[in-house]
């Protein structure tokens, strides 16, 4: 097997559960949106949070975002598209060559991937703070308070009651108590595993229509495609070759037809292939 | 390798108060026998005495701190009596049969001054709470309510009763328990002329079909 | 930035009508002293403190004792301290602005043996993560926990609403959106003297401005 380029071995990686990275593949508490998601995916790879971890799970993130699709409602979703779409951005970003920095879409990508990983970084902080009231909470309720009946010589004394609420806040406390105890997060997402996006498989699948025809368009390449993402992810893997120099971009004019040539060795395989 | 892992490191924020006891091991672990060091008897004893409603047996408190009822017994007394020479506000007295945490006659006045100020012209949060169960519930027992919140609700039972909102209203059927329902003082409180103008509970809770069976 | 709003605000505890301060005299620290000796303070301090059934605060210990406050203060303290030393089953604790009697809790096996009739509920993880947003943010409007969160939020709003842990408090003047904050229940909850009582999240919390404009 020819060894694959380091940036594509860590896509490649990062998307197909090898050998090695099945320890990662610890079952996932049930997340809180996407920010959570995001955390729990690089806590598994035990990386630090910090650009380099957002992207090396954006795999993973896109797998568990196209598993949730149809379920999940419009609302729960959004955000997870959003977050999803910065990842997205920012691993073609860094599979381009030399990006530099110049141009008004690398600004603005910089800024959302500031913003995200901001957004990400604020939330593991509140995460925390849960955490913490999570054993203040345990430990408040180990501590009963004194909360009798008031003897009875002073009982004539106490003021007229005031309940304080509304008729319509006492329902909301009514049915605060009625409503289901939370029950405790296990949900299992181990179904989620088998029906990844993922960009080698997709990259594998560029390599074997370009070496058979020589050259496709783009639109070709993305035939076979029934979702977005799976779209998204051919992009990805097209990207990845023309980084390792496997495939030729013709684009006559700006947002024009692009057609892309196979320039590379027809033994080159990716790791994903050899998996 | 760096790791630091967002979600388990709650050591990041923990707080530096010495009062909050985070971290306090704090447990006995003998959960099921719940027996008691013998330096920490009087500690087990007063912690007792302090959230009972009624009187409690000697018995009662024997078996749960795991002592002999004679021990007990003696170390009530003893404590009855440090209180006393103390001149602390807190009487341990007992009556019927059961002890009890009261204030002390001496201090009644002030107790009546802090009383009338208006303090507790609120309910507590507990209060509130079973007191909604029972408008929605009524009639509902005791074991019912408590069923409902998760937790004790004797003592809240009383304050709501002693405050007027709730009363008895005969036995169950089935159990034998003591039935409650709210009273024409609660209506007025909450400025309602009938228990139909409370708000459906339906629209806020959709998930639940047959509350009566939580 | 941790606020003290909320906490400083106890009108929203104290009575709303007036019938009870109406009819009271306006200043009773003077008139009124012979009510308790210099030497029964502490006992006094006991005996109000085992009547009430929500954190009481200085202010009102004080009117009832006709001491100052600070004074109040200073017997609380040392009135907490002896019984910390003397291993009681007894804590007061300073708790949402309040004092309350608690019990300690190495003795929670053997009290729940009086107190518990099934678990207390915890709060859940959306519940705690919404209020970690809430206590450090406040006041705040729905949107912006969501956005923090990354989820809708609504569901939960209204249950740590119904529940006494948060409360509306006015509309934003930009977005005109509800805004929320934790209420003394939410520390009483967790066992916090007050807000400032938490961690500064600054160190964790690179470019927060930033974030706001989400």
């Amino acid at each position: 097997m020819t060894v694959a380029p380091a940036a594509a071995s860590a896509v490649a990686d990062a998307a197909v559960p090898g050998p090695t990275s099945k320890s990662f593949r610890i079952q996932l508490d049930n997340f809180e949106g996407p920010f959570d998601l995001l955390l729990q995916l690089i806590s598994q790879h035990r990386m630090d949070v910090t650009e380099v971890a957002l992207h090396s799970v954006t795999d993973e993130f896109i797998s568990h975002l196209r598993a949730l699709g149809n379920d999940w409602d419009l609302g729960q979703v959004t955000e997870f598209l959003v977050v999803a779409a910065t990842l997205l951005d920012l691993k073609a970003a860094r599979l381009l060559p030399d990006a530099d920095v110049e141009d008004e879409a690398d600004l603005a990508l910089l800024e959302a991937r500031d913003l995200l990983f901001a957004r990400l970084l604020a939330y593991r902080a509140y995460q925390q703070v849960a955490g913490l009231f999570r054993e203040l909470e345990a430990s408040a309720l180990r501590r009963y308070p004194r909360a009798v009946t008031l003897e009875a010589r002073y009982l004539g004394l106490l003021p007229e009651v005031t309940i304080g609420l509304s008729p319509a806040a006492f329902a909301e406390v009514a049915a605060s108590v009625f409503r289901p105890k939370p029950p405790p997060p296990t949900v299992s997402l181990a179904h989620l595993h088998s029906s990844q996006v993922s960009v080698a498989e997709h990259t594998a699948a560029i390599r074997e229509i370009l070496i058979a025809r020589g050259s496709a368009t783009f639109a070709e390449l993305i035939l076979g495609c029934t979702v977005t993402l799976e779209v998204v992810a051919r992009f990805l893997g097209l990207l990845n070759l023309y980084r390792d120099a496997a495939v030729l971009f013709d684009q006559p004019e700006p947002l024009g037809e692009l057609v892309v040539h196979w320039s590379g060795d027809a033994a080159w395989t990716t790791p994903a292939g050899s998996g | 390798m760096v790791r630091r892992r967002g979600l388990d490191d709650a050591g990041g924020v923990r707080m530096s108060s010495g009062d909050v006891e985070v971290n306090e091991p704090a447990d006995t672990s003998n959960d099921d026998t719940s027996i008691v060091d013998e330096a920490e008897l009087v500690g087990a004893l007063e912690a007792i005495l302090l959230v009972v409603d009624t009187p409690v047996t000697e018995e009662a408190i024997a078996t749960a701190v795991g002592f002999g009822i004679e021990r007990v017994r003696l170390e009530l007394q003893a404590m009855a009596n440090r209180y006393a020479e103390a001149r602390s506000g807190i009487h341990l007295r007992e009556i019927g049969g059961g002890w009890r945490f009261y204030t002390r006659d001496r201090f009644a006045p002030v107790v009546e001054r802090f009383v009338l100020d208006g303090q507790q012209s609120r309910l507590s949060r507990a209060a509130l709470e079973s007191l909604a169960v029972i408008a929605y519930r009524q009639p509902v027992t005791r074991a019912r309510i408590a069923a409902v919140r998760g937790v004790n609700v004797d003592g809240v039972i009383r304050t709501l009763a002693a405050r007027g909102l709730i009363e008895e209203v005969g036995h169950d059927a089935e159990t034998g328990g003591l039935l409650y329902r709210t009273t024409e003082y609660f209506l007025e409180r909450m400025g309602l002329t009938s228990l139909e103008d409370l708000p459906a509970l339906g629209p806020l809770l959709p998930e639940i079909d047959a509350i009566d069976d939580v």
